[in-house]
């Protein structure tokens, strides 16, 4: 789908834009100064409150360094004044792109520590729900990081999908953002006459409409002359960093919960990831849109094996978690999702933690802009996908 | 992906880890439990770094992924610190565990930011909600997350939460309530009693407590002169009764005398009055 | 309406009056309602051209474009541009005042002069240059210095970084954009623009009697020319010196109200003249089509000395292969990212420079030779 | 004194005020901008004298372009943002040396057109100018061009260093830095500790 002879030209372990045409350093007369450029925490490119300190000489990145904690809510302390059953209320904003599956993070780590059986059903629903909303929160990637690139079009694009997804997904849940649509023990109802059909129906839609992204985005000679080569993450340094889900499997690591340690009924069915090779902003953005495509590709599954039953169990009134922690990790549209409950036996945790993918994903930023230009600055930052919130939690 | 999952057969199951962490750090492994399956291990502090060293050396192994590292609150004997490892070749987890010695006063921890890059920003944060402090991090301040002149330690257990110690949690469900057989939830403070060092908070619970003692004594106010309205009416109403009783006694003695002297002479005035 | 192919600038901007009170009243009248209406064409044009990108950007995303100001969205512009004067007018606390203040006019006057000689129609322009082309990029160079101005005066990083890649940009495009013009100067033998409209309406192909406009033997030029345009009125994909979304926007972040109204209109009026310029250049003027003179006209390939139907005919013409020029660089805007600093240099300078360079040598040979 | 003299004369003045205004400011960058005018001005001159092409190519050359490189150089790598001055070390010297271009120039002027007054003359048209460079005085254009290629090739060895030469440029430090970060912390360890301070 994509001409990817031009990758083969940059020697993988070039540093970025080595061979610049204007070269402006030096000592004596003709030095410049060095300039800090304090980009955000209100910036078109770091869509959300954050804040990245970039050292400059001329428009070369000497050193960055990341702000965050403007979006800090605490929702960690949060969650240890709420009953086990209200958290879900609260983990569904840190990212609000990915509401359901982080909710549904929650859902499965205190049903792992109350060993409670859900039903089949409802765990298929979940998967449904959840995979389209990683093509939801993809697609607002795709969009954002082609404007972020001066790309205004796959924007509007990217909209006319979400918004008929978004429909659906309020259709069974009632909400757009923060769906609250996992219980503990299932979900809060089955869904709604006439979904399925119209889910097939989008399936179809949506991959019918993909092809336009790939020829537009990724086919497009100057989106590939911005990203090929481009903040390029050896593997080694991303695990080391954290870093998951499509900044990872760009960097050509076959690392995605999904596969590796399957909750739900993912084991069920087939679920292929796209690794990339060089983990430079090209092979992240490309992973992303595979994901969309095999997102897909498992909504389609999931229609074909959606049983029958009820979706949810009774819970008892009173919901005590027994004495003991236990870490339940998920694959988020941006990575890998992990809760850390830690119970004292009482009726609220004693601790929760979130792992987030984008703090992880963030924190590798240093590391991939030293040496590169201002626009390619963007372009790593568009592309180590993060959603601010979710970094600051 | 298939050929990820092949190469697991070679994974070490939780007792052979720590017999291979125990054959390295011999007593510093104070022992290992496998909760809900997710394999931790307790370690001695000064074993730490080693541990974490090793659990990414070691090639059977091989723990590359850091997942994630944290605090947590161990009540009066200080805080634990958490770091979970994960390793893409085997596809095991191993959590690693110790309690931070220096209590809740001076907690002090070696950091792993040698081993592992993606500790320093999770050590930071550690030290920005628990106040750990990491010798060996290149740089735990400013915080991470609060603002920089934030004072306390916010994921601390006796670090309450401003908000909800001006005004209790709305709703039935609330946690701070008593629960079935009639106990109160110690953890959750009392309104006002936050010992928090958070100067703010002290000073809204104690607005909040002013505000709410204020409205009790206006309530209990009200409560009293409505009770005293009460009372009084109350007489006033007696009173009335009374009189009107007494008024109809008269009225039907008179009818009776009226009737009895209807033959006789008509009563006086002043006889009337009386009554 | 005669054809002077060989004023002089100098007394059209300085009358040379022996006597300050021995004018000719008539020659007055004429040049005043050129000027009129070239001012006019001026306001209007950049407004029907701001709203055909509003409109066609719209479709081209799948989306309806204004609908709400005028019939068809058609105010909308004129909406902005109420809503701009009404805007306060904020000038940063560390700012240059003055140069911050001047910048924006600065870069709008040498756009309204470049109007000045482009020929909308048979008889349809202020003044006849023998110079014209050469006064045309001449004058639109200086634009740039109204940028830098503001980009520094704004005393915000982000501006000044904005007004260093407009310089740099302009410095590079200056170059392939002028050798091509060269190129039809050396085709046509003249460097006035209605002598090089003339020169397409009477030029065949050397053996045939076919008529040719310039963009045939030169589509070359053609494109290099096309794309420094783009380039030096910051038009995606070289938008680089806005960039909004690294550099908030660019030169213009710190202006508001009618001062970045001079800047958005500078822009406009950059892409009505580039493309009239392009027209005159490439596309044979007001000529309908290679070979096809105007209704009621005679002169030079029937398209000088015409009567009102013709000059209007001429004028309606010109727009409308203007209004093409500009949605092709709309569709570029919709359809491409924006190119990193020193890719947009590279392109220059290893491609653009060389191909015009080349381009020129051919014309010229071919001049002697064959034509 | 007819209109023409009196449009000469206004347009001469802007821009000896604006010569005076270039070397006297104490911004640099305004020096700059006053330097543009001033150029600007004498492109004016010419084209009151009847000489429109060296007028506009003046405003192409000496405007659109040195100006501009002026101010680019100037912007990139001292000139302070907004109106901090900067103030020359040389101003006797300067005083110096323009003062005596100022007076050999009037003399030489004065003593070849003393006599004569602002009068218009039709100047050589554009024809003429192309034909006088390209074929009477064709060697020395070509001279000349070759001075100014030589000139840009020495700007370009000067400005431009080789990579093994020494200096603040940054190491590829992504190649190095394969697995272990300390390396990293120890060499920058303002990067790693991240935050403002």
């Amino acid at each position: 789908m994509s001409d990817l002879s031009t990758r083969e030209k940059i020697h993988p372990g070039t540093a970025p834009g080595e061979d610049i045409a204007l070269e402006i350093v030096g000592d004596g007369d003709f030095a410049t100064t060095d300039m800090t450029l304090s980009i955000g925490p209100a910036h078109p490119a770091t869509h959300g409150v954050f804040r990245i300190v970039l050292e400059l000489n001329g428009e070369r990145i000497t050193a960055a360094r990341p702000v965050i904690g403007y979006m800090h809510r605490g929702f960690e302390k949060l969650a240890e004044y709420r009953d086990f059953r209200q958290i879900k209320a609260l983990v569904n904003r840190h990212d609000w792109l990915s509401g359901f599956s982080n909710e549904l993070g929650v859902a499965l780590v205190v049903e792992k520590m109350l060993e409670m059986e859900v039903p089949d059903r409802a765990q298929w629903i979940r998967m449904l729900i959840a995979e389209w909303n990683r093509v939801l929160n993809h697609l607002m990637f795709v969009g954002s990081f082609a404007l972020e690139l001066g790309a205004i079009t796959p924007m509007f694009y990217a909209f006319r999908e979400r918004d008929e997804i978004q429909y659906l997904l309020e259709a069974a849940t009632g909400g757009r953002l923060h769906f609250t649509y996992n219980q503990v023990g299932g979900l809060k109802l089955d869904l709604p006459k006439g979904f399925l059909a119209e889910s097939v129906r989008l399936s179809k839609l949506t991959q019918e409409r993909l092809p336009d992204y790939f020829d537009l985005v990724l086919g497009n000679e100057i989106f590939q002359a911005r990203t090929v080569g481009v903040g390029p993450l050896p593997p080694e340094v991303a695990l080391s960093f954290g870093v998951t889900g499509p900044t990872l499997q760009a960097a050509g690591v076959p690392e995605d919960s999904r596969v590796t340690e399957p909750y739900l009924k993912y084991d069920e069915v087939d679920v292929p990831v796209h690794l990339g090779e060089n983990g430079d902003s090209f092979d992240r953005f490309a992973c992303l849109l595979y994901r969309i495509q095999y997102s897909l590709h498992i909504i389609d599954q999931i229609h074909d094996h959606l049983p029958a039953g009820p979706v949810n169990t009774k819970l008892p009134k009173m919901v005590k978690a027994p004495e003991g922690a236990a870490y339940q990790r998920i694959e988020n549209p941006l990575g890998q999702l992990g809760y850390w409950l830690e119970s004292d036996g009482g009726r609220t945790p004693w601790r929760l933690k979130m792992r987030t993918p984008s703090f992880s994903n963030v924190q590798s930023i240093p590391y991939l802009l030293e040496g590169m230009l201002v626009p390619d600055a963007i372009s790593v930052l568009g592309s180590v996908f993060f959603v601010v919130g979710d970094i600051d939690r | 992906m298939a050929g990820v999952l092949a190469r697991r057969d070679r994974a070490l199951n939780p007792e052979e880890t720590e017999a291979l962490l125990r054959e390295h750090l011999g007593e510093q492994v104070l022992g290992s439990v496998v909760e809900f399956g997710t394999f931790t291990c307790k370690l001695a502090p000064e074993g730490w770094v080693e541990a974490a060293r090793l659990a990414r050396d070691e090639p059977q192994l091989a723990y590359d992924l850091f997942d994630s590292l944290f605090g947590v609150d161990a009540r009066e004997e200080g805080f634990d610190v958490v770091a979970v490892l994960y390793s893409t070749s085997t596809g095991n987890r191993l959590v690693l565990r110790t309690r931070v010695p220096g209590g809740r006063d001076a907690p002090r921890l070696a950091s792993i930011t040698e081993i592992y890059r993606g500790a320093d920003w999770m050590e930071r944060e550690t030290y920005d909600m628990f106040g750990v402090v990491f010798d060996g991090h290149p740089g735990l301040e400013p915080r991470i997350l609060t603002v920089e002149n934030f004072e306390g330690w916010p994921l601390r257990k006796d670090f309450h939460l401003a908000s909800r110690a001006a005004k209790p949690w709305p709703g039935v469900k609330e946690p701070a309530e008593l629960d079935e057989d009639g106990n109160v939830i110690e953890r959750v403070p009392e309104i006002g009693d936050a010992p928090g060092p958070y100067e703010l908070d002290k000073a809204m619970a104690a607005q909040a407590k002013a505000v709410i003692e204020q409205e009790r004594v206006e309530r209990e106010e009200r409560e009293r002169k409505a009770a005293e309205r009460a009372a009084k009416a109350a007489e006033r109403q007696a009173r009335k009764e009374a009189k009107a009783r007494a008024a109809a006694e008269a009225a039907a003695a008179k009818a009776a005398a009226a009737e009895a002297d209807a033959d006789q002479q008509p009563a006086s005035s002043d006889e009337e009055d009386g009554a | 309406m005669n054809v002077e192919l060989t004023a002089s600038l100098s007394p059209a901007v300085f009358v040379p009056a022996p006597s300050a009170f021995d004018l000719d009243v008539a020659f007055g009248i004429t040049v005043a309602i050129k000027v009129a209406f070239i001012l006019a064409l001026f306001l209007v044009v950049p407004l029907v051209v701001g709203y055909m990108e509003h409109k066609a950007m719209g479709r081209l995303q799948h989306r309806r474009g204004p609908v709400a100001a005028g019939p068809f969205g058609t105010l909308q512009l004129v909406a902005d541009g109420i809503k701009f004067i009404q805007k306060e007018d904020v000038i940063p606390a560390a700012a240059d005042r003055k140069v911050f203040a001047l910048a924006p006019g600065l870069a709008l006057v040498p756009a309204i002069l470049v109007f000045l000689v482009l020929p909308f129609g048979p008889g349809v322009w202020a003044v006849d240059l023998e110079l014209g082309l050469f006064y045309a990029l001449a004058i639109s160079s200086v634009s740039v210095l109204g940028v830098m101005m503001g980009g520094w005066a704004s005393a915000n990083k982000f501006s000044l970084i904005g007004g260093l890649r407009a310089g740099a940009q302009l410095i590079a495009y200056e170059l392939p954009l002028i050798l091509a013009a060269i190129a039809v100067a050396v085709q046509a033998g003249t460097l006035s623009l209605v002598g090089i409209v003339e020169a397409q309406a009477t030029f065949t192909l050397p053996g045939t009697d076919l008529n040719l406009w310039f963009v045939f033997p030169q589509i070359l030029g053609f494109v290099i020319f096309f794309l420094a345009s783009l380039a030096e009125l910051s038009r995606p994909p070289f938008d680089m010196p806005i960039a909004d979304s690294e550099l908030v926007f660019g030169y213009m972040t710190e202006y508001t109200g009618i001062k970045f109204a001079m800047y958005l209109l500078t822009e406009y009026a950059g892409m009505v003249s580039m493309s009239a310029l392009m027209v005159v250049l490439y596309l044979g003027g007001w000529q309908l089509l290679p070979g096809v003179g105007l209704p009621g006209c005679e002169g030079a390939g029937g398209m000088f000395d015409c009567g009102w139907l013709g000059a209007i005919g001429g004028v309606v013409i010109t727009l409308a292969k203007i209004l093409i020029l500009t949605f092709i660089m709309v569709w570029a805007r919709v359809a491409y990212p924006r190119l990193r600093e020193d890719q947009l240099q590279r392109l220059s300078w290893l491609v653009l420079v060389p191909l015009s360079l080349i381009n020129l040598a051919v014309i010229a040979i071919a001049k002697v030779v064959v034509f | 004194m007819t209109g023409h003299d009196v449009v000469f004369l206004l347009v001469a003045l802007t821009t000896a005020g604006a010569g005076i205004m270039t070397v006297t400011s104490k911004n640099l960058v305004h020096a700059a901008l006053f330097l543009a005018l001033t150029l600007t001005g004498s492109a004016a001159v010419f084209l009151v004298l009847a000489a429109d092409f060296v007028a506009l190519a003046q405003l192409l050359v000496n405007v659109g372009a040195v100006a501009v490189l002026f101010l680019f150089g100037l912007m990139l790598t001292r000139a302070p943002i907004g109106r901090e001055a900067l103030d020359g070390q040389h101003r006797g010297l300067a005083i110096g040396v323009s003062g005596g271009l100022f007076v050999l120039l009037s003399v030489l002027i004065i003593g070849a057109f003393g006599g004569e007054g602002v009068r218009e003359v039709t100047g050589p048209g554009v024809n003429e100018i192309g034909i006088a460079l390209f074929a009477q005085w064709v060697l020395p254009f070509e001279v000349l061009s070759m001075l100014l290629l030589a000139a840009l090739i020495g700007a370009i060895v000067l400005a431009r260093r080789s990579p093994g030469e020494s200096g603040t440029e940054a190491e590829p430090t992504h190649i190095e830095l394969s697995g272990d970060p300390s390396t990293e912390a120890e060499r920058r360890p303002e990067l790693t500790a991240g935050g403002e301070r």
